[in-house]
């Protein structure tokens, strides 16, 4: 079972993000749960969600130490690093977390999704491009899947922004297999 | 020479919630210059709506209650009935004012209460997320009108402003924006009225401003000003609606 | 010569200022602020008349004037 | 002053929220409550208050909380539907700890039901018919003098825990006369000096906020926490009850309000004619006499519980003897009463 | 069509409805809950039914009072201080005997308290909230699939019984999403032709009416007495609960909803260390299984009741239980909430 | 020769707990004789308020259902949306309509719902026992305005119906009185086009009339009429206030 | 020649329709029906014109009137 | 302990005597309690009251079974005759109430009570007239207490009718003394 949380601005695609990882863990026939930060909260605040992938039924959707993570700002960087498991693995935006701290235990993985994404030339998917990096290394989920629930995901109006997730999705997978 | 343009003293230092380009924080720093300049910052009573503006008790630097949801006027009849040499102002939403806190405003203007009422119309329920107001205009799209609002189906922009106006017991009716910069000059000065009809005890005062929420309205701001100016001033025509 | 202050901590980069200002002093930029919004700047502050109509109309009360 | 007049419960009520200094009245008609409304409409007017015929219930109660927070004693009253539209303002003030004095004169229900009297609000009045984990502290006066006391004393426990307090009445206690000595109380109507925490313009202070809303993790689970810690103050505090005939008693008759009076003369006759049966009459309905009727409860064969609903308080007492002694119930439901003859031949059967 | 589909608790709680052949929605935004109302504006319109945004929540009550009247399906939808404004409305709907369905997504209290989960509106749910002898079927689902089940059953019992039914979740429940297999259910939006009581106009018989006024000597009481027959029939025929590992238990949790989620984690996790610990979840909360719980309990060291609230829930648990076995309760107010971890460390302690 | 002046069918035999001389019973009886000319008896669902017209289903003789206090036009929209075809009307009492009610109204008539109400203005609240009412007219002395209706204290009588007029849902408004016979034809002429405009889906028609309540007006049925003439038409003078 | 009809069960005694006879036909009388009212009666009624007007104001509909 | 019905029209002015006879008693240094039928059931239908004098604290003021009673009306009569316990007195204003049946152990006066008011110029206070009666022949409150009562309750813009009603009540005295 993984505790993954997906943290950052409101506005970054975090909840989307989120959902993204429950569709893909749903369509390889794991059992899964997504809960998020909602109302109020997410004005001018972070944005964070939960995303629990398992092979078990899932009991409460709710966990306080995460197994993995993917942060875009140093806010929830600060916040949710320290609360994380051991031998816990975390994705940083590189291009807007510059000072952390980091616990003993945790394994750091950097991409700079924020720049990967305006490369592609909309900030917006850097949700996506650090998605990228996290499918490679936490090898929780299949690129396939992925790939498969962005286009369950994005349709109707929203099928013109599916391929710039995608390729946002790649750059990172690529960030990846460049190190 | 030209007096500095500070942050009001009325205003707390505290960052606001609102999103970038929301009307509230405009309406906000209005205010609170409003209570400065008349020097009544010690003896006004603020009492904010549910609706995006909730936190407002945050950002005044006064006294601020907080009401629920639509009962704003009823608390500030409350208020002001306990302390007739107070001022008391309501800031209220268009789902507060002109939905579920219909009859409250109704009667409390027709009572003739001796209250200034800051309405603010941004044609949508900011707060929980962009559903439908009374005030949202033909046509627009929200969570709960997710085909348009259609006149058949949803019914038409409520004007309640003009409706008010019917009422003996109201003394200034305005209707104001903040979209452009000549705009906030003379929402101030309505608002400036609205307050002064209280000192002087002439009664009930409501300025209704129109104001852009970019994040519901799926805009950006620059995008949300165009869009005040294009549609919603026509639904929403400027002016003074009553005054006497 | 007035003096123009953008609070950068406060300004959330609606940019409404920009449009408003009859000189084009108010620019864009990227760097993003302590809350991740990307503030303004203003170009060329020597040529501001402290005419208010960003201050006016900005949101945050991020801007001040003084002169 | 202390003549006996001969007065209704409505007018009692009215006249002794005046006693006790308040002076803002906000209601809406609604039998059989009415002639209080009209008592305060004229009253309040005399003694330099404010009375306001509000548009409904609801607005009525968001009165109250814009008075209460500005340290006013302040007064609405209803019946049953009324005071279901109350709910969410009787929550907000809890909420944002708001003090004020709530009338309910029960009336038969579901529904519009009709305006006889009955008890059948007592689960909404007791466990908060509103959102949330909120007490609101209840009295339910058996008398016309006893109403007029717990009325004064209503508005002093209101002040003293910041807490809306709900008097709980019946069509009958509300419409019957009789004499009643009003104490007149040199009650300032202005208390809101004392009050460090009301709003009033933030002249030589610094400005101050009253609200229910807490955002910001872990502050709203601290609100309810210090909320709790006063309800249990409250429990300790403020219990009230009377118990007749109940000391070497076998058998008990739990009884509140007006049914508590039917019922007290059929216990004292039953007694005179040596069944060995007393009465315990809860006053404060919350905080509920818990650990007083335990201790009565000991060594009883049997309880009789006795309501104007089809069981209500049975669970405050059910929960208060557990399994030490078996608990009956008799009930009389939409706008029924109990005579004491008809209580008689209940407990003959005991 | 059985696909699983990855939906958020309002969207699942929704589709239900209109799967029963709900085609009326009336309600009014408010977080938690506000993605079920989004979701019926487009659904309902999608399939030829009635959405309407009504201008509070006291309308949206009424506008169901007024469909189910017509024999329609209908549905509303609120959180908290929502369904506090719809007490008098409930009220009149269980006095008029009409059905129809009433989602709250509680949040936390009191007043305006936050949006975050809470369990707090237990009271107001199980025991009528609003005023008069009346009782409400109360569903708790833990599962959104459960939820999904759970609605569309509560279409069908509101009908059979003609009682409102409440679905009470919380703004966990409804913000989360997992896999929901959607069962398309036949059901024809048209069940009025079936009910011999609705209001369709005389063409054909006498003319009817519906309410809740009885006025009359004995017309309100016989009225009730007959609810009270129908909520002793339901109390009987309509018990849901489930019980995990509660054979050989020594302790049992007892917990509903989201925190039973949690707790049957913990349970399951202290089972297999060895703890003789069972879970017991109430699914109808009103009627209470009272019956099987004081079956489960039987021999137990010790039950501990779990709630986001301050202990509500733990009434009916007490009264179930009676002297037979300790009642422990661990709460979490204002919006916190229970993880597994946390009730494992709850249960090691007992 | 003349049609003769039957009892209508719409009516039961039933004898009314009417006070002597109330207007409801007028009211009443014009409405069944609508009905019937209309022919719509078995396809009408009448919705009674909270009020002295509460067992209006004792007295129609067809389906009628009540609603709660004030909430009459919700309940008449959810028997509407769900039965188009059939004719619904709402019987409100000014208390209803007007106080705890105003929202439900002016919301109803805004979506411009195909309804029929009836308002029926007696300047007090009838059933509770003579408060006073939305309507109760300046000076006028009830049991909760002792001293009179004062516009200082008790705000304004509130003509709700010629605000509703500014409301773009609202179709036909008019307001009449049946105090006199000549009165009585005319109201029931309105009634008529009320109920006209429903069948041919219209929209929101709303006729407000004017009626006696001797008994809260501490007034002999006879002194009524003449109060009516001589005070109560110059507060809310009669006639067609919107159409179109 | 119009025949009217007053149902004494159901007349209130509020003599509306006393005042509008333009002929003055009806008249108070001191007899009580089973509710308690003092009925109208009418006198002359044979010099009824079938107007209508007291039928058109009971509030009780208590006066019918055939042709 | 007497239990006291007064029934008859509403608007005979029965909640009037009601009141009044517990005033008296009050005035008397007596218990007593006084309870209305009220509300809705007013409009048309009857009105009646409770009133229960004692020397002893009262518990309920609800009783089903009358000692004594004064009926201004017949359905009054009718509805109450039945219940009252034996040896019971009961006041019929014989005006109104010619037909009724007499259960067994019931004492009955009869007083022209409505003639005897539209004597004085006023039907409206034949209660009074038939509260002399009452007085006279329940002899359970003084005529000096009922007078000093009127007075307590017709004051203010009432103090019209106190005349008219002491001559009522005087004359239903008369009526009983003249047999
Ligand atoms: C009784 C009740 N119903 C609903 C809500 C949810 N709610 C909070 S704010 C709001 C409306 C906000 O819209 P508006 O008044 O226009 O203010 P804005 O946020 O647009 O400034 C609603 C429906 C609530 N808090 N209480
Ligand atoms: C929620 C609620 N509040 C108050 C009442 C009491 N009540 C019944 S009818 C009524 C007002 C009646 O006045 P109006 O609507 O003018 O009708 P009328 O009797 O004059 O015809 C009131 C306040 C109630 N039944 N429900
Ligand atoms: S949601 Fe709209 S109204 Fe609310 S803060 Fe954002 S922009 Fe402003
Ligand atoms: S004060 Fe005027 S000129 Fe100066 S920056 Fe602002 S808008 Fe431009
Ligand atoms: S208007 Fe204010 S908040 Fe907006 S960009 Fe300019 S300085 Fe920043
Ligand atoms: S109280 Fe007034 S409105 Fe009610 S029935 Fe009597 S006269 Fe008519
Ligand atoms: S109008 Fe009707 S009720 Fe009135 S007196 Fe004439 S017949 Fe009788
Ligand atoms: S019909 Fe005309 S003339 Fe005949 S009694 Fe009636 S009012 Fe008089
Ligand atoms: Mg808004
Ligand atoms: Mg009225």
């Amino acid at each position: 079972m993984a505790n993954i949380v997906v943290a950052g601005f409101g506005g970054q695609g975090i909840l989307f993000a989120g959902r993204l990882l429950a569709q893909a863990a749903m369509e390889e026939g794991k059992f899964t749960t997504f809960f998020p930060s909602y109302g109020a909260e997410m004005r001018g605040g972070t944005a964070h969600c939960l995303v629990i992938i398992s092979s078990e039924e899932i009991a409460s959707p709710i966990f306080k130490n995460p197994d993995l993570a993917i942060f875009l700002n140093e806010p929830s960087a600060k916040k949710f690093l320290p609360l994380m498991k051991k031998d816990g693995l975390a994705v940083l935006n590189s291009s807007l977390i510059k000072d952390y701290s980091l616990p003993e235990g945790i394994k750091i993985v950097k991409v700079p999704a924020t720049e990967l994404a305006q490369k592609l030339g909309d900030g917006k998917v850097a949700n996506l491009a650090a998605l990228g990096a996290f499918l490679m290394k936490s090898k929780i989920l299949s690129l396939e899947a992925m790939e498969k629930s962005l286009k369950v995901m994005l349709t109707g109006e929203k099928i013109k922004l599916l391929d710039i997730n995608l390729a946002a999705l790649r750059k990172g997978v690529e960030s990846m297999e460049k190190l | 020479m030209k007096k500095d343009f500070c942050r009001p003293e009325s205003l707390t230092e505290k960052i606001t919630h609102y999103c970038p380009g929301c009307g509230h924080g405009i309406i906000h720093r209005l205010i609170a210059e409003v209570v400065d300049e008349l020097k009544i910052r010690e003896k006004v009573i603020g009492v904010a709506p549910v609706g995006c503006a909730v936190l407002a008790y945050d950002y005044f630097n006064f006294d601020v209650t907080e009401a629920a949801h639509g009962r704003t006027p009823a608390v500030a009849t409350g208020i002001k009935r306990a302390l007739p040499d107070k001022v008391v102002f309501t800031y209220q939403g268009d789902g507060d004012l002109a939905a579920i806190g219909t009859a409250e405003i109704v009667h409390t203007a027709n009572r003739g209460e001796n209250l200034t009422v800051i309405f603010v119309n941004n044609a949508v329920y900011g707060m929980t997320g962009g559903q439908m107001a009374p005030t949202t205009i033909l046509g627009q799209k929200t969570t709960t009108s997710p085909f348009g609002r259609d006149k058949k189906r949803e019914g038409f922009p409520l004007k309640i402003t003009e409706m008010l106006k019917t009422l003996d017991g109201v003394v200034f009716l305005s209707r104001e924006s903040v979209h452009r910069p000549a705009n906030i000059i003379k929402a101030k000065k309505a608002l400036k009225k609205a307050f002064q009809n209280q000192i002087d005890e002439k009664g009930f005062s409501l300025v209704e401003i129109l104001a852009s929420c970019p994040t519901n309205w799926k805009l950006s701001p620059r995008e949300s000003i165009a869009w005040m100016e294009k549609e919603m001033i026509k639904t929403f025509p400027l002016g003074i609606i009553k005054e006497g | 010569m007035p003096k123009i202050i953008i609070n950068t901590d406060r300004c959330k980069g609606c940019n409404l200022c920009i449009d408003v200002c009859p000189r084009h002093l108010i620019k864009e930029t990227v760097q993003l602020n302590r809350k991740g919004y990307c503030i303004v700047k203003i170009e060329k502050p020597e040529e501001c008349t402290g005419c208010q109509q960003c201050a006016l109309i900005c949101p945050e009360g991020a801007i001040e004037i003084f002169y | 002053m202390n003549k006996k007049i001969l007065m209704s419960g409505n007018e009692a009520i009215g006249e002794a929220a005046i006693q006790a200094g308040c002076r803002f009245y906000y209601g809406y008609p609604i039998t059989p409550q009415n002639e209080l409304t009209a008592y305060m409409a004229r009253r309040m007017i005399e003694a330099g208050g404010t009375f306001i015929q509000a548009e409904s219930e609801l607005a009525a109660i968001n009165m109250v909380f814009g008075t209460a927070l500005t340290g006013g004693r302040a007064m609405t009253s209803s019946s049953s539907p009324g005071i279901s539209l109350k709910q969410e303002g009787i929550s907000y003030m809890a909420g944002a700890e708001l003090p004020a004095v709530i009338i309910n004169i029960m009336r038969g229900g579901p529904g519009l039901g009709n305006i006889s009297g009955s008890q059948a609000d007592y689960f909404q009045a007791t466990r908060g018919g509103g959102h949330g984990d909120y007490r609101t502290i209840v009295l339910a006066p058996g008398t016309l003098q006893e109403a007029f006391n717990l009325t004064v004393e209503a508005f002093d426990l209101a002040d003293k825990y910041r807490i809306p307090v709900v008097i709980l009445g019946d069509g009958i206690l509300a419409q019957m006369r009789e004499p009643v000595s009003i104490k007149t109380r040199n009650q300032k109507p202005e208390t809101r000096n004392k009050k460090d925490w009301v709003l009033t313009g933030c002249r030589g202070r610094k400005p101050r906020h009253i609200c229910s809303l807490y955002l910001g993790e872990g502050n709203l689970e601290r609100h309810n926490l210090k909320l709790q810690k006063i309800y249990q103050k409250i429990s300790m505090d403020e219990l009230r009850w009377q118990e007749v005939e109940s000391e070497k008693a076998e058998y008990l008759v739990v009884a509140y309000g007006t049914v508590a009076r039917a019922a007290r003369e059929a216990v004292i006759d039953a007694r005179e004619k040596g069944k060995a049966i007393g009465l315990f009459r809860p006053i404060s309905l919350w905080p509920f006499p818990e650990e007083p009727l335990r201790k009565a409860a000991r060594g009883l064969k049997k309880i009789l519980t006795l309501e104007l609903n089809a069981g209500q308080m049975l669970d405050d007492v059910r929960l208060a003897v557990g399994d030490k002694c078996p608990v009956e119930f008799a009930g009389k439901l939409g706008g029924a009463y109990f005579t004491p003859d008809e209580i008689y031949r209940l407990i003959e059967r005991l």
